[in-house]
């Protein structure tokens, strides 16, 4: 048994290499999208301290809008500018109808808001699109669909294209968010929101204006990221439950932290792969999945209260 | 809010008034799913359902001159709302659909207070097989017990499973765990290694873990009870590992159309058990067509139409019909209520010729159903995916039911055991 | 005038902290007694006890349970199902184990397995905060119903892998499984329910309960005035958890007769969630109110269309369903982000000042 | 111990032997030192004032004498015992009490209930007792709302007693939070900058009720406050710290005259 536990599963990953490395190839494209729906989160909490547990039925809403969109004839890439134009409306509805007359209430009932807008947006959608399983437009896109073998050690190593293009755009993405973040003035704005109100607003943007911006580029996060998961699992509701893998990412990294986002992010993708396939399968019955990121996050958060990149909080009278 | 209420009152008397007035119709709903995450598989499933049954009203009025409300209850394949539905519908159904092994499983002891039969074609628990037992309780044409069983018969036809491995991928769910006893007991007298790999709800979409699995574990065959979204889950990653597709098998839930378009010609050599198939030449389909489809009271397509879901739940509907059809015969009434429904389910005789008199020539293999036995033992066809469509990849199959008969009278009476008091039937065996 | 409050004088403090010091209170509460012991049951059908009066007690002590933790003691949990689902099977194994214990006595004594475990769950409280908190609380959620799977012996290694309530009988009446009737269960379930709602009247009132707002309002003022918060934070985990695991055995065997592990999971946490804040959080009287709405508007809204006459597929009510329940709780909270609590209240207040509008 | 001795105050109160004393306190937050070794003593029934400009160090003084930090060097004296580490609540339950610099009261609580939660630590009844309002649960309840309504009367705010204090103003907050504290009884009253913020009407009520306090229960304080005019009015003696160093300790008078402390602080016109 404890040989099970603690020098089997070193044993078999030393034997075989070549499927080590694909279990942490998988585990990096999820983690990679993990980190994206996570920085989702971590914008809207910055900028508004709202905790947008909406950020997954934003995903599927995305994903679902640009597929739906491609079915009327719409072709790919205009399908894919007006989802844009879409979620922008979704984020100014959101910020009219719901977020302006809860400003300044406590947490929990914006926390609690956002929930109501994700059941509200399912049922929407379901009237809309409809529940059945669709195909992600992939091919339309100009998604590469084939795999490289690799043979490492005289092993097997498959490397999807799509999931290369996902990490390339992932990478991409994120690059971009941290350039607009950092160099631009609406981006510092957002940065200097979540640090102080008062200074951000003196910068001469409304707070309405960036509420909006912040939950279109969340939109803009959930569509890559409903194009990246529905192109590998297809489009329907049940995606949305990937959003609870973002979670225990935003508890390991910190709420408000980019970097903490995506350093968490691949840090639960990989972990809980390689926990699933060497310790979960072999001695749990599988499915430690569901938990694994959660329980991780909670045993670290109990030493560092604050987070892996979080700052060191003094409480003070 | 006063307003409110009374237009809660106002309902709540129209709801009681409504069920009054519904005695000139047979009330069979249907606690439907075309919701949630197995939407995809239900929906095709319901619209063949409803298509024939509307077919029916518009073509013969009915049955026996009585027009059929087959009234669908949305459970989003939830069992909690599958409770309520079945509560809701129960005051005047003749029968009740329940869909979905939980929902299943939590309205069979209530069957026997409220005396109504659960018509589950091919699912639910698979010792409700046993009539003297489950007396209210249908699962005909074919029971996963009996999938299973040809399953293996399969493999074994392409060479003995002796020390061969087969991963049993199934969804975390009751549904995944029913034919688990006789793969294990088949597992044990063949000589192969079962390799049991559950998929959790949450994870349908996302298998890469389960699939690394299978990799590693490098089976023979993979054999899946999957559902839903859970089915296209797995059949792309199974693409994406390069498994060879010729020895995936799937039960007859995992044989959805629109699954295997996702992967098209990848998918080609899947295979699926079933005992139902397609046939758009059968004269049902023309009726369906002529009746329900060009008079625009479809949910349906064209697409959809051709698939072996939508076909299903034709078949389904005209079990539940001839069912019907049979008891009116019996008692002498075009009325009946749900115990003379009870006898009708008890005695379908669906003989090649009876099926080719209901227009369902190829679309279901001949069974006939008895008081003890109530899931009939059809048999099936092994169907494999050619890249565009199913196709038949084998003659009938028949389960070796004697194999697993003691089991199932056991799990039945320990069933029974659990949950006494428990009504059983002991005039069955006189009345054969 | 009906609710004047002019003339009645308080002699004593113990006249003043008893529970109802406006008369017209007690009379309301009278009423509302008399209205679920004796003239609900007389009047309702099958459908209603099912579908409305066995859910709606249940829902609101499970919303009660979670109230104690998250309105009273200020700590956010997401893991109500779970825990939830801890009662019930702790409720399924004891009957298994044996057979002729009082089944109100199993429940009751149900309450106390979650208690534990709840308490092993809040421990992390002591550290982490506020939304940390929240999604520390899945983890118990996630893990348990994974449990509730994995763990055969839980459900008596049936192949289904789902509990099935059997029937059981205090002397000679069938009071759960498929034989009991309606009416008993909802006895069961009202005695139930009234015992623990005036358990927690009387706690949240007390000592523990100002012990409990005192963390809640200020922790760190609390902890200096002399409030252990260790202390107090697990017992609000504790006493929740027992309220809430009683709410689970009471869902399953006097309401549903079984239930698979996924019965207990995200949506369920989210439903009594919802109730506690629609109720009003810190408040005892909102879960029902929480309750009545969210339990009976999906029930009205599939009555509606009917009643109009529009023939809308099931599929489309149910979708209708989701959207309504989400714009109303995003409605809710712009109207009255205290809950129906709250809004009675106001209502009481006004009442009480009629007809003068200051 | 040293100097268990009381004294005779100007006004002619007798004060008794020494109640608390603060050895070589040395106060480090990583690299800062907020305090270096101070010491200094309170005695039984007097009212000790400690005071210093902005980041002298006070709050934090009165942050270890309450538990709320542990000292990295140094011990504190109680009751003739060295004080082990202990948490906050543990110190609180020894009969210190205090209010707060920033009003920290309950705001989801009535004013009664607010004073309520400073007997808590007085209320012992079992949890199964409370469940079911009986026995001992409700007779405590009604012992200890006596002794809270006195304090409430001795403090003037009977009027507010059922009003949710979040809707009270700032003055009336700072009366209700030094109701709290009373409440628990202490040994020791610490009072953080009870003044601050207040007009002078409200500083002179204030005041008084200081006064009234340690005359009427004999309550040993310490307070901390900014303004120096009230300060000198209030105490028997005062420690005067600057940049968490103490640089004066004596009576008002002593205190004036020192030529350190006028250099420090008094020198410099404030307000």
């Amino acid at each position: 048994m404890l040989a099970d536990i603690f020098i089997n599963p070193w044993i078999d990953m030393v034997e075989a290499p070549d499927f080590l490395l694909q279990v942490l190839w998988e585990g990096l494209v999820s983690g990679i999208l993990y980190a994206l729906i996570a920085l989702g989160f971590v914008l809207i909490f910055r900028s508004s301290r709202i905790f947008n547990f909406a950020q997954g039925i934003m995903v599927v809403f995305a994903a679902l809008t640009l597929v739906g969109l491609h079915a009327y004839g719409v072709p790919a890439w205009i399908a894919v500018a007006l989802t844009l134009g879409v979620m922008f409306i979704l984020a100014v509805t959101i910020e009219r109808v719901v977020l302006r007359p809860l400003v300044g209430q406590p947490d929990i009932i914006l926390f609690m808001a956002t929930i109501g807008i994700t059941l509200f947006l399912i049922g929407f959608g379901e009237i809309i699109f409809g529940g059945e399983n669709k195909q992600m437009i992939s091919a339309e896109l100009g998604i590469p669909t084939g795999d490289t073998v690799l043979e490492p050690w005289g092993g097997l190593l498959i490397l999807q294209h799509l999931d290369i293009t996902v990490v390339i755009v992932a990478t991409l993405l994120v690059a971009a968010l941290l350039a607009f973040l950092n160099f631009t003035q609406m981006g510092r704005a957002i940065r200097a929101l979540g640090d102080d109100h008062q200074a951000a607003l003196s910068v001469g943007i409304s707070l309405q204006t960036i509420w909006v911006l912040v939950w279109f580029i969340a939109g803009i996060i959930a569509l890559v990221t409903g194009i990246a998961w529905g192109a590998r699992a297809g489009v329907s509701f049940a995606l949305e439950v990937i959003a609870y893998k973002a979670l225990p990412v935003l508890m390991l990294g910190g709420l408000e932290s980019i970097t903490g986002a995506i350093v968490g992010g691949l840090m639960i993708g990989i972990l809980e792969k390689l926990f699933e396939i060497y310790w979960g399968q072999p001695l749990l019955g599988g499915n430690t999945e569901t938990w694994f990121a959660f329980v991780l996050a909670l045993i670290v958060l109990l030493f560092r209260p604050q987070g892996l990149f979080g700052e060191r909080i003094i409480e003070r009278v | 809010m006063n307003h409110f209420t009374k237009l809660a009152a106002a309902t709540l008397l129209a709801g009681v008034t409504a069920g009054a007035a519904m005695a000139q119709e047979l009330y069979a709903p249907n606690l439907s799913y075309r919701t949630g995450p197995f939407a995809a598989t239900g929906i095709p499933l319901m619209n063949g359902q409803a298509d024939y049954l509307a077919m029916l009203n518009a073509r013969d009025g009915g049955i026996g001159g009585v027009p059929i409300n087959a009234e669908e209850c949305e459970t989003g394949y939830s069992t909690e709302k599958g409770v309520e539905c079945y509560e809701k519908t129960k005051g005047a159904a003749i029968v009740t659909q329940p869909w979905s092994t939980g929902i299943t499983l939590q309205v069979l002891p209530k069957t026997n207070v409220d005396n109504i039969p659960i018509l589950a074609p091919g699912y639910g628990f698979s010792p409700m097989a046993d009539g003297t037992v489950f007396q209210w309780a249908f699962n005909m044409p074919a029971g996963y017990w009996d999938a299973a069983d040809m399953i293996v018969q399969y493999m074994e036809s392409e060479g003995s499973l002796d020390g061969k491995k087969v991963a049993f991928l199934h969804l975390d769910h009751p549904f995944g765990k029913e034919p688990l006893p006789v793969l294990e007991m088949h597992a044990e007298s063949k000589g192969f290694e079962l390799v049991p790999i559950p998929v959790g709800l949450k994870e349908m979409q996302n298998q890469s873990a389960q699939w690394l699995q299978i990799r590693r574990e490098r089976p023979d065959y993979v054999v899946m009870w999957g559902w839903g979204a859970m089915n296209a889950g797995a059949i792309t990653e199974a693409v994406k590992t390069k498994f060879p597709m010729d020895k995936f098998i799937g039960v007859w839930w995992s044989g959805h159309d629109a699954d295997l378009k996702i992967v098209g010609e990848d998918g080609a050599g899947y295979k699926s058990i079933s005992w139902s198939f397609p046939n758009m030449d059968a004269p049902v389909m023309a009726a369906i067509k002529e009746h329900v489809i060009d008079a625009g009271n479809t949910m349906s397509n064209e697409e959809e139409m051709q698939g072996v879901f939508y076909s299903r739940g034709v078949v389904i509907s005209a079990i539940l019909a001839e069912g019907i059809a049979t008891a009116q015969a019996e008692y002498g009434t075009a009325e009946i209520n749900a115990e003379q429904l009870r006898w009708g389910l008890e005695n379908i005789n669906m003989t090649e010729e009876r099926i080719s008199e209901l227009g369902l020539d190829g679309m279901v293999p001949p069974f006939s159903t008895s008081c003890a036995n109530h899931t009939g033992h059809s048999g099936g066809w092994m169907l494999e995916w050619d890249g565009e469509k199913f196709v038949k990849a084998s003659d009938l199959l028949q389960a070796d039911v004697a194999g697993y008969q003691a089991l199932l009278a056991e799990k039945a009476a320990e069933y029974a055991e659990s949950n006494a008091p428990w009504p059983t039937n002991e005039s069955c065996s006189a009345m054969n | 005038m009906l609710y004047r409050t002019a003339g009645q004088f308080k002699t004593s403090y113990q006249a003043d902290q008893a529970l109802f010091p406006v008369k017209q209170d007690a009379f309301l509460l009278g009423v509302i007694l008399l209205l679920a012991w004796v003239i609900l049951p007389m009047v309702a059908s099958e459908f209603v006890f099912q579908a409305l009066l066995i859910p709606v007690l249940i829902f609101s002590l499970a919303a009660l349970g979670l109230n104690i933790l998250t309105g009273f003691a200020g700590q956010l949990s997401l893991g109500t199902g779970a825990f939830m689902g801890v009662g019930a099977y702790a409720c399924y194994k004891m009957v298994s184990i044996f057979p002729e214990m009082n089944l109100i006595v199993a429940i009751l004594l149900s309450g106390f397995f979650s208690a534990a475990i709840g308490v092993a769950f809040g421990i992390p409280s002591l550290r982490i905060k506020g939304f940390y908190l929240a999604i520390a609380t899945l983890a118990a959620q996630f893990f348990l119903v994974w449990l509730f799977e994995k763990w055969a012996w839980l459900y008596n290694y049936n192949a289904s892998g789902a509990i099935q309530v059997p029937n059981l009988d205090i002397f000679g009446i069938f009071v759960s499984g498929p034989q009991a009737a309606s009416i008993t269960e909802y006895y069961v379930v009202l005695f139930v329910v009234s015992l623990l709602t005036m358990v927690c009247i009387n706690l949240t009132r007390g000592t523990l309960g100002r012990t409990w707002k005192a963390t809640r309002d200020m922790d760190i003022a609390a902890e200096l005035i002399g409030i252990n918060l260790m202390k107090s934070k697990l017992t609000a985990f504790a006493i929740s958890s027992y309220i809430v695991g009683v709410a689970g055995a009471l869902y399953v065997f006097l309401w549903k007769g079984a239930a698979e592990p996924n019965a207990f999971d995200i949506p369920l946490s989210f439903q009594v969630l919802f109730i506690a804040i629609i109720g009003g959080l810190g408040s005892v009287l909102g879960n029902y109110l929480g309750a009545i709405l969210i339990v009976g508007l999906p029930v009205v809204l599939n009555l509606v269309p009917n009643a109009l006459g529009i023939s809308i597929n099931s599929a489309m009510v149910e979708h209708l369903n989701v959207m309504i329940v989400g714009g109303l709780i995003v409605f809710f909270l712009i109207v009255e982000p205290h809950g129906l609590n709250q809004l009675w209240r106001l209502i009481r207040e006004k009442l009480i000042i009629w007809p003068f509008p200051h | 111990m040293k100097d268990t001795a009381g004294y005779v105050t100007a006004d002619g109160r007798q004060i008794g032997g020494t109640l608390m004393e603060m050895r070589n306190i040395t106060l480090k937050f990583g690299g800062v030192t907020a305090i270096s070794d101070i010491s200094f003593d309170i005695h039984e029934g007097e009212i000790r004032a400690i005071i210093g400009p902005n980041g002298a160090g006070k709050s934090s003084m009165l942050n270890i004498i309450s538990g709320f930090y542990t000292p990295t060097i140094g011990e504190v004296w109680y009751k003739g015992e060295k004080r082990p580490p202990m948490k906050p609540f543990e110190v609180a339950r020894m009969g210190v009490a205090r209010t707060f610099q920033n009003i920290a009261l309950f705001e989801g609580m009535t004013v009664l209930d607010n004073v309520m939660t400073g007997r808590l630590t007085h209320m012992k009844s079992s949890i199964l007792s409370q469940a079911l309002w009986y026995g001992k649960a409700q007779q405590e309840e009604m012992e200890n709302r006596e002794i809270v309504e006195k304090v409430i009367d001795f403090l003037e705010i009977q009027r507010i007693r059922k009003t949710p204090v979040g809707r009270l103003p700032y003055g009336l907050k700072k009366r209700v939070e030094l109701a709290r504290a009373l409440a628990a009884e202490p040994s020791i009253l610490l009072l953080d900058e009870p003044m601050a913020g207040m007009n002078v009407e409200e500083k002179e009520d204030m005041s008084r009720f200081i006064l009234d306090v340690n005359d009427e229960f004999g309550t040993t304080i310490c307070l901390i406050e900014h303004d120096m005019g009230v300060v000198m009015d209030l105490s028997d003696r005062v420690v005067v710290m600057d940049y968490g160093k103490k640089i004066g300790d004596g009576t008002p008078q002593e205190v004036r005259a020192d030529q350190a402390v006028i250099d420090a602080y008094l020198g410099v016109p404030h307000e």
